[in-house]
């Protein structure tokens, strides 16, 4: 196919750009001046900007243990969501009876609020007596059906001639998965990484219920301390939003590549 | 969990000459193998606590009352005497149908940025930024844009004399929900946007390539290639849709907490307040019910429009 | 491979010995949860040391949960039959909580320590009780007063505070001219109530059975409120906004008036470096009435050692703490000798807080908007939607005061 | 394999980042003496002996003295005691005037630091801040 001029997309991805970054960017020019957002008429450019709200973040809360709190949790929810909606998202492809039940089923079940769950959740957890640990926390996103379909549509892509083969030459199911699916999806185990990762990341109501112990704490708990009813804290909280936000730009930014890949250049051969 | 467990008893389907039977069985057996593990961690925490509030709705019950059988007499308050349960049900399904916007529009980024123009990455990230942005500051940045008086919008508006009074977003009955629409859209396109992306890799350029010499338009390779084989992303982004206007809670709590009046209330702040704020567990129970039943027709009404078997696509 | 067996065995025994004596030597447990407070942890510190002094054998643990999820937060350590043992409620909260069995009876350790019920405000002691009996003593206490823009009054050539609901939403309107606007009220935890009761204006019947605020008085009450919040004299975000947008609104110095409780003061003080004596007025509302606030402290039904706890709640609201509290945040304990020497301490070096701490003991026989209801968060959920469809012009005020009652009465016939 | 594994990106940024951090804290601990010194001036800009230097912090909503000290026959001043992130230092002398509070914000808590710009006396009742 012949290439379109570069200059309309640009054009348009600026606009986009725009619209998308407008409201972040009052977000981090707050965090860098702390200025009362509702004052009339609006500064458009930061005025005296500083890096000290980053600093007062720092102290306000346990940043550290936080931050390293919300490492391992997201670390262990990635990982598991990769192996097992993996897993899951192969078995979706095969035919087999109760199939698109399991598929309506997992599809409602996506869609059932996380409050009304919250306290039968944590009478179950209790009962699986890890309340309080870190396994307790990731527990409910080790699987998320998002992700599952994600990868199913990318399996789904991958030409059976090239499982069949790998069956005929005796290579166990599992390996196949490792060694001819995972590799075909790269895009898709990207997608995983980054949205589970975001999920668990950001993810608020649970760990505040499940953890009584102070230093379990996830960074995001650490909101608290930033809707103060007395002090002005407006700058620092800004800044708590920008440092949440971070890890999760970053993550983006390098599984990017993963994007342009995939079965792009996979398909073709086999 | 274990795949090297699994691994040898998984062998056989593979082996010539196995019997059909024997061996659709052994298929069957492994896909719920594979499932399993999936399957345990949403039945622990998706399908029994749902069962838990369908019993809880049927009785009169608070964390510090023992239960009470009242049968279906929470269903009847809410169907019959309970004028915000069907305002939030609208708002719900209003919220839905923004969904193929949003969507439409990720869409169209989506494929701007698969293109291979140049700075591709910086505007997939540029897009992408808003959504792992913590919910509360989306909230609190929007209702300042939106803000009658020092909102930016109305002041860019005003300043540009588009128009002469402010226009009040979230004061306003008729505005204040797709206010909160458009923020939530704001929010979530960036995700829409890395599904279709997924979705995209998984079109051979080959086909491309042949479409092309057939002498088709890019317009016409859109339509006949593009559109059909990313079915099943665009599903699974309607879903998304979905999911995001019965769940999304923390948006409309921060931006209008459901007001004015109840013109922006969801199902899900609703029965937030119902179970947390009123500790009405039981009728939040019962809400939690008849959303989850709404939800799963939509779910298969989704699924028929796209196909069937949630959009996949069979191939080879 | 035969030497280390004793050693091994040793190991063991003494690990079996400590697994053994675990359970044994485990203290008493007492955990403390508070709303949103997270800025006092060395406060808090401080008070688990000195308790750990008063009671050797207890350890105290405390949790903070921020408003929206405090709730949802107590509420599953309820069900899971862990409550934390004392608890510090806002507003009308512990009303559903009382009414429903989840919290002790603290009468009779009133009345055991005599002493401990002198410490208190009656007024504001009494904001606790619940038929009769008292369920929670004060930990930092509060009321609705006026704050108004003293700049922005003498532009308006107007020369004090209003004295009356016609004086306050004339001068609104006085005050109200492009981005600028007249009056700003909080309206969640009925913060907007003395504008009705201002007016004569009562919720419900004395006997809190039924509504009784439909009467042709509240409809020009209404009525006034929707012209003025049309024309612009009120700021819209009045009745949508919550903390952050009106107190961020009266910083900027666009509004004229900001009917609030005290807390809004620091808050906007943050914000507004215009703010200083001269500037800023803080008065109590006309005709007195404010709505209050106040942090409880309460004992959940479900704890373990409720003795404990109560001396736990004894020392917190001792002279010595609580002085030490008001000093470290700038409230008010509802502790009479505490609260007068703070006031005294403050009048030096901060003038302007000392003020609007000073109304907050002022008229506390005024207090509104705490009904003693089992229901209260469902009569508010009744009552201030339909508010908002007439105040913003959805409804006339005699529709949606109709429709209301309807709501109103409902939610107090299902109790 | 391993190899191709510790080199990716997915390894090398994060380990750059944290290797900053740890650089950076290094550097902090080693400059955290809580250490700040400045001079304070007349209206005439000439140093100033003897002056009454006050170390202000922000307690929750409202300052409060932490610690005062005097400044010597050049003007200089010094505290070695300083625990915080964020301070305010003024001055004053009885016959000469006052200094305006002067915000100074430090990097890390304890952070040692001169004071730039010396600290004016006013005469009487310049504004506070």
């Amino acid at each position: 196919m012949k290439r379109p001029p570069a200059w309309p997309i640009h054009a348009a991805l600026c606009v986009v750009s725009f619209f998308m970054l407008l409201p972040f960017y009052w977000v981090l020019k707050t965090s860098l001046t702390g200025e009362n957002i509702f004052a009339y008429p609006p500064s458009l450019l930061p005025v005296a900007p500083h890096p000290f709200f980053y600093v007062d973040v720092w102290y306000y809360i346990p940043f550290v243990r936080y931050f390293l709190n919300s490492v391992i949790v997201s670390a262990m929810v990635v990982a598991a969501n990769v192996i097992l909606n993996a897993m899951a998202a192969y078995a979706l492809t095969r035919g087999f009876r109760g199939r698109k039940l399991v598929i309506l089923l997992l599809l409602s079940c996506m869609m059932i609020p996380f409050q009304t769950t919250l306290i039968p959740a944590y009478l179950l957890t209790g009962k699986l007596g890890i309340l309080n640990t870190y396994l307790g926390l990731a527990l409910p996103m080790f699987s998320t059906i998002v992700c599952i379909f994600v990868f199913k549509a990318s399996f789904d892509a991958v030409p059976r001639s090239l499982v069949d083969a790998a069956r005929i030459d005796g290579l166990a199911e599992w390996r196949i998965i490792w060694k001819i699916m995972l590799p075909l999806s790269t895009s898709a185990v990207a997608t995983n990484v980054i949205l589970s990762f975001i999920w668990s990341w950001n993810n608020f109501l649970w760990p505040l219920v499940v953890t009584r112990d102070p230093l379990l704490q996830t960074l995001p708990l650490g909101l608290a301390r930033f809707l103060s009813y007395h002090e002005n804290t407006t700058g620092a909280l800004y800044a708590f939003c920008i440092l949440v936000l971070a890890p999760g730009i970053l993550l983006f930014l390098l599984a990017q590549k993963e994007f342009i890949r995939g079965l792009t250049s996979g398909a073709t051969k086999g | 969990m274990d795949h090297a467990a699994a691994g040898p008893a998984l062998r056989a389907p593979a082996r010539p000459g196995a019997r059909a039977g024997a061996k659709r069985r052994r298929e069957a057996a492994l896909a719920w193998l594979l499932l399993a593990p999936a399957l345990a961690v949403f039945l622990l925490y998706r399908i029994i606590p749902l069962g838990w509030n369908a019993i809880l709705s049927l009785q009169e019950w608070s964390p510090f009352k023992p239960a009470v059988w009242v049968g279906l007499d929470h269903y009847r308050e809410m169907l019959t005497e309970d004028p915000t349960f069907w305002e939030a049900l609208a708002n719900t399904l209003w919220f839905t149908a923004s969904a193929p916007v949003g969507i439409a529009i990720a869409l169209g980024i989506a494929l701007l940025v698969n293109t291979d123009v140049r700075g591709r990455d910086v505007y997939r990230t540029f897009v992408f930024i808003s959504y792992p942005l913590m919910t509360v500051a989306v909230g609190i940045i929007w209702r300042w844009m939106l803000d009658e008086r020092v909102g930016l919008f109305n002041y860019a508006l005003r300043s540009v004399g588009l128009i002469e009074q402010p226009i009040p977003f979230l004061q306003s009955f008729e505005l204040a929900l797709p206010s909160v629409i458009v923020a939530n859209i704001w929010q979530i396109v960036g995700f829409y946007m890395i599904i279709l992306l997924t979705g995209l890799q998984t079109i051979p350029r080959n086909l491309y390539e042949a479409a092309a010499i057939d002498g088709a338009s890019a317009r016409q390779q859109f339509f006949r290639i593009t559109l059909p084989l990313l079915r099943p992303s665009l599903f699974l982004c309607f879903v998304i849709g979905v999911m995001s206007s019965f769940t999304s809670f923390d948006l409309v709590y921060v931006m209008t907490n459901g007001g004015p009046g109840h013109s922006s209330e969801l199902l899900v702040t609703y029965l937030y307040k119902a179970g947390f704020e009123m500790t009405r567990f039981d009728y939040a129970a019962a809400l939690t019910v008849v959303q989850f039943a709404l939800l799963v027709a939509l779910t298969w009404i989704g699924n028929k429009a796209s196909g069937g078997d949630a959009g996949a696509v069979e191939r080879g | 491979m035969k030497t280390p067996r004793p050693w091994l065995a040793a190991a063991l025994a003494v690990l079996a010995l400590a697994l053994a004596a675990g359970p044994a030597a485990a203290q008493k447990k007492l955990s403390f949860l508070t709303w949103n407070i997270s800025d006092q942890k060395d406060l808090f510190d401080l008070w688990i040391a000195e308790f750990r002094k008063l009671r050797p054998d207890v350890e105290v643990e405390w949790l903070d949960k921020k408003g929206p999820e405090w709730p949802a937060f107590y509420q599953t350590q309820v069900v899971a039959g862990t409550p934390p043992d004392i608890i510090n409620t806002q507003g009308g909260l512990w009303l559903e909580y009382a009414a429903a069995g989840g919290l002790a009876d603290l009468t009779p350790y009133l009345k055991k320590d005599a002493d401990v019920r002198a410490r208190f405000n009656a007024d504001y002691l009494a904001n606790w009780t619940y038929d009769g009996k008292n369920y929670m003593l004060p930990f930092y206490v509060n009321k609705t007063l006026l704050f108004y823009n003293k700049t922005m009054f003498k532009e308006a050539g107007l020369a004090g505070p209003p004295k009356s609901f016609d004086e306050l939403v004339q001068y609104a309107q006085k005050m109200s001219k492009g981005d600028k606007s007249g009056f700003l009220t909080m309206n969640f935890d009925w913060l907007y109530w003395p504008l009705f009761k201002m007016n004569g204006v009562e919720l419900l019947t004395p006997d809190l059975k039924k509504a009784a605020f439909n009467t042709p008085q509240a409809v020009k009450v209404v009525e006034a409120l929707a012209k003025a919040t049309q024309g612009g004299g009120i700021n819209k975000i009045a009745w949508t906004g919550r903390w952050v947008e009106p107190n961020g609104a009266f910083a900027a110095g666009n509004v004229g008036m900001l009917h609030a409780h005290s807390p809004a003061f620091f808050f906007v003080r943050g914000q507004a470096p215009w703010i200083n004596p001269d500037t800023l007025g803080a008065v109590n509302a006309p005709g007195g009435w404010a709505t209050p606030n106040s942090h409880g402290l309460g004992i959940s039904k479900g704890s373990k050692n409720p003795d404990i706890a109560w001396e736990f709640l004894k020392m917190v609201t001792s002279d010595k703490w609580t002085l030490e509290f008001s000093n470290r945040r700038k409230v008010l304990t509802g502790n009479v000798k505490s609260d007068t020497a703070t006031i005294a301490a403050m009048r030096k070096d901060d003038p302007l807080a000392a003020q609007v701490l000073q109304t907050q003991l002022e008229q506390t026989d005024k207090l509104t908007g705490n009904w003693r209801i089992a229901v209260d968060s469902r009569v508010k959920e009744a009552f201030y939607p339909e508010l908002q469809n007439a105040l913003l012009g959805r409804k006339t005020a005699k529709e949606a005061l109709d429709e209301a009652e309807r709501k109103v009465n409902r939610a107090l016939a299902r109790q | 394999m391993l190899r191709r594994i510790l080199l990716s990106r997915f390894v090398l940024v994060p380990g750059a980042i944290v290797a900053v951090a740890v650089v950076w804290s290094l550097y902090a601990a080693l400059h955290a003496h809580g250490v700040v010194t400045g001079t304070v001036v007349g209206p005439d800009g000439a140093p100033i002996a003897g002056a009454t230097v006050m170390l202000i912090e922000l307690n929750f909503t409202t300052n409060q003295e932490r610690a005062r000290t005097t400044t010597g026959a050049d003007g200089r001043f010094r505290f070695d005691n300083n625990r915080s992130h964020y301070i305010q230092v003024r001055a004053e002398k009885p016959d000469v005037g006052r200094s305006p509070q002067r915000q100074v914000r430090l990097y890390f808590a304890a952070q040692d630091v001169e004071v730039r710009e010396p600290l004016r006396l006013e005469a009487a009742d310049a504004p506070r801040s």
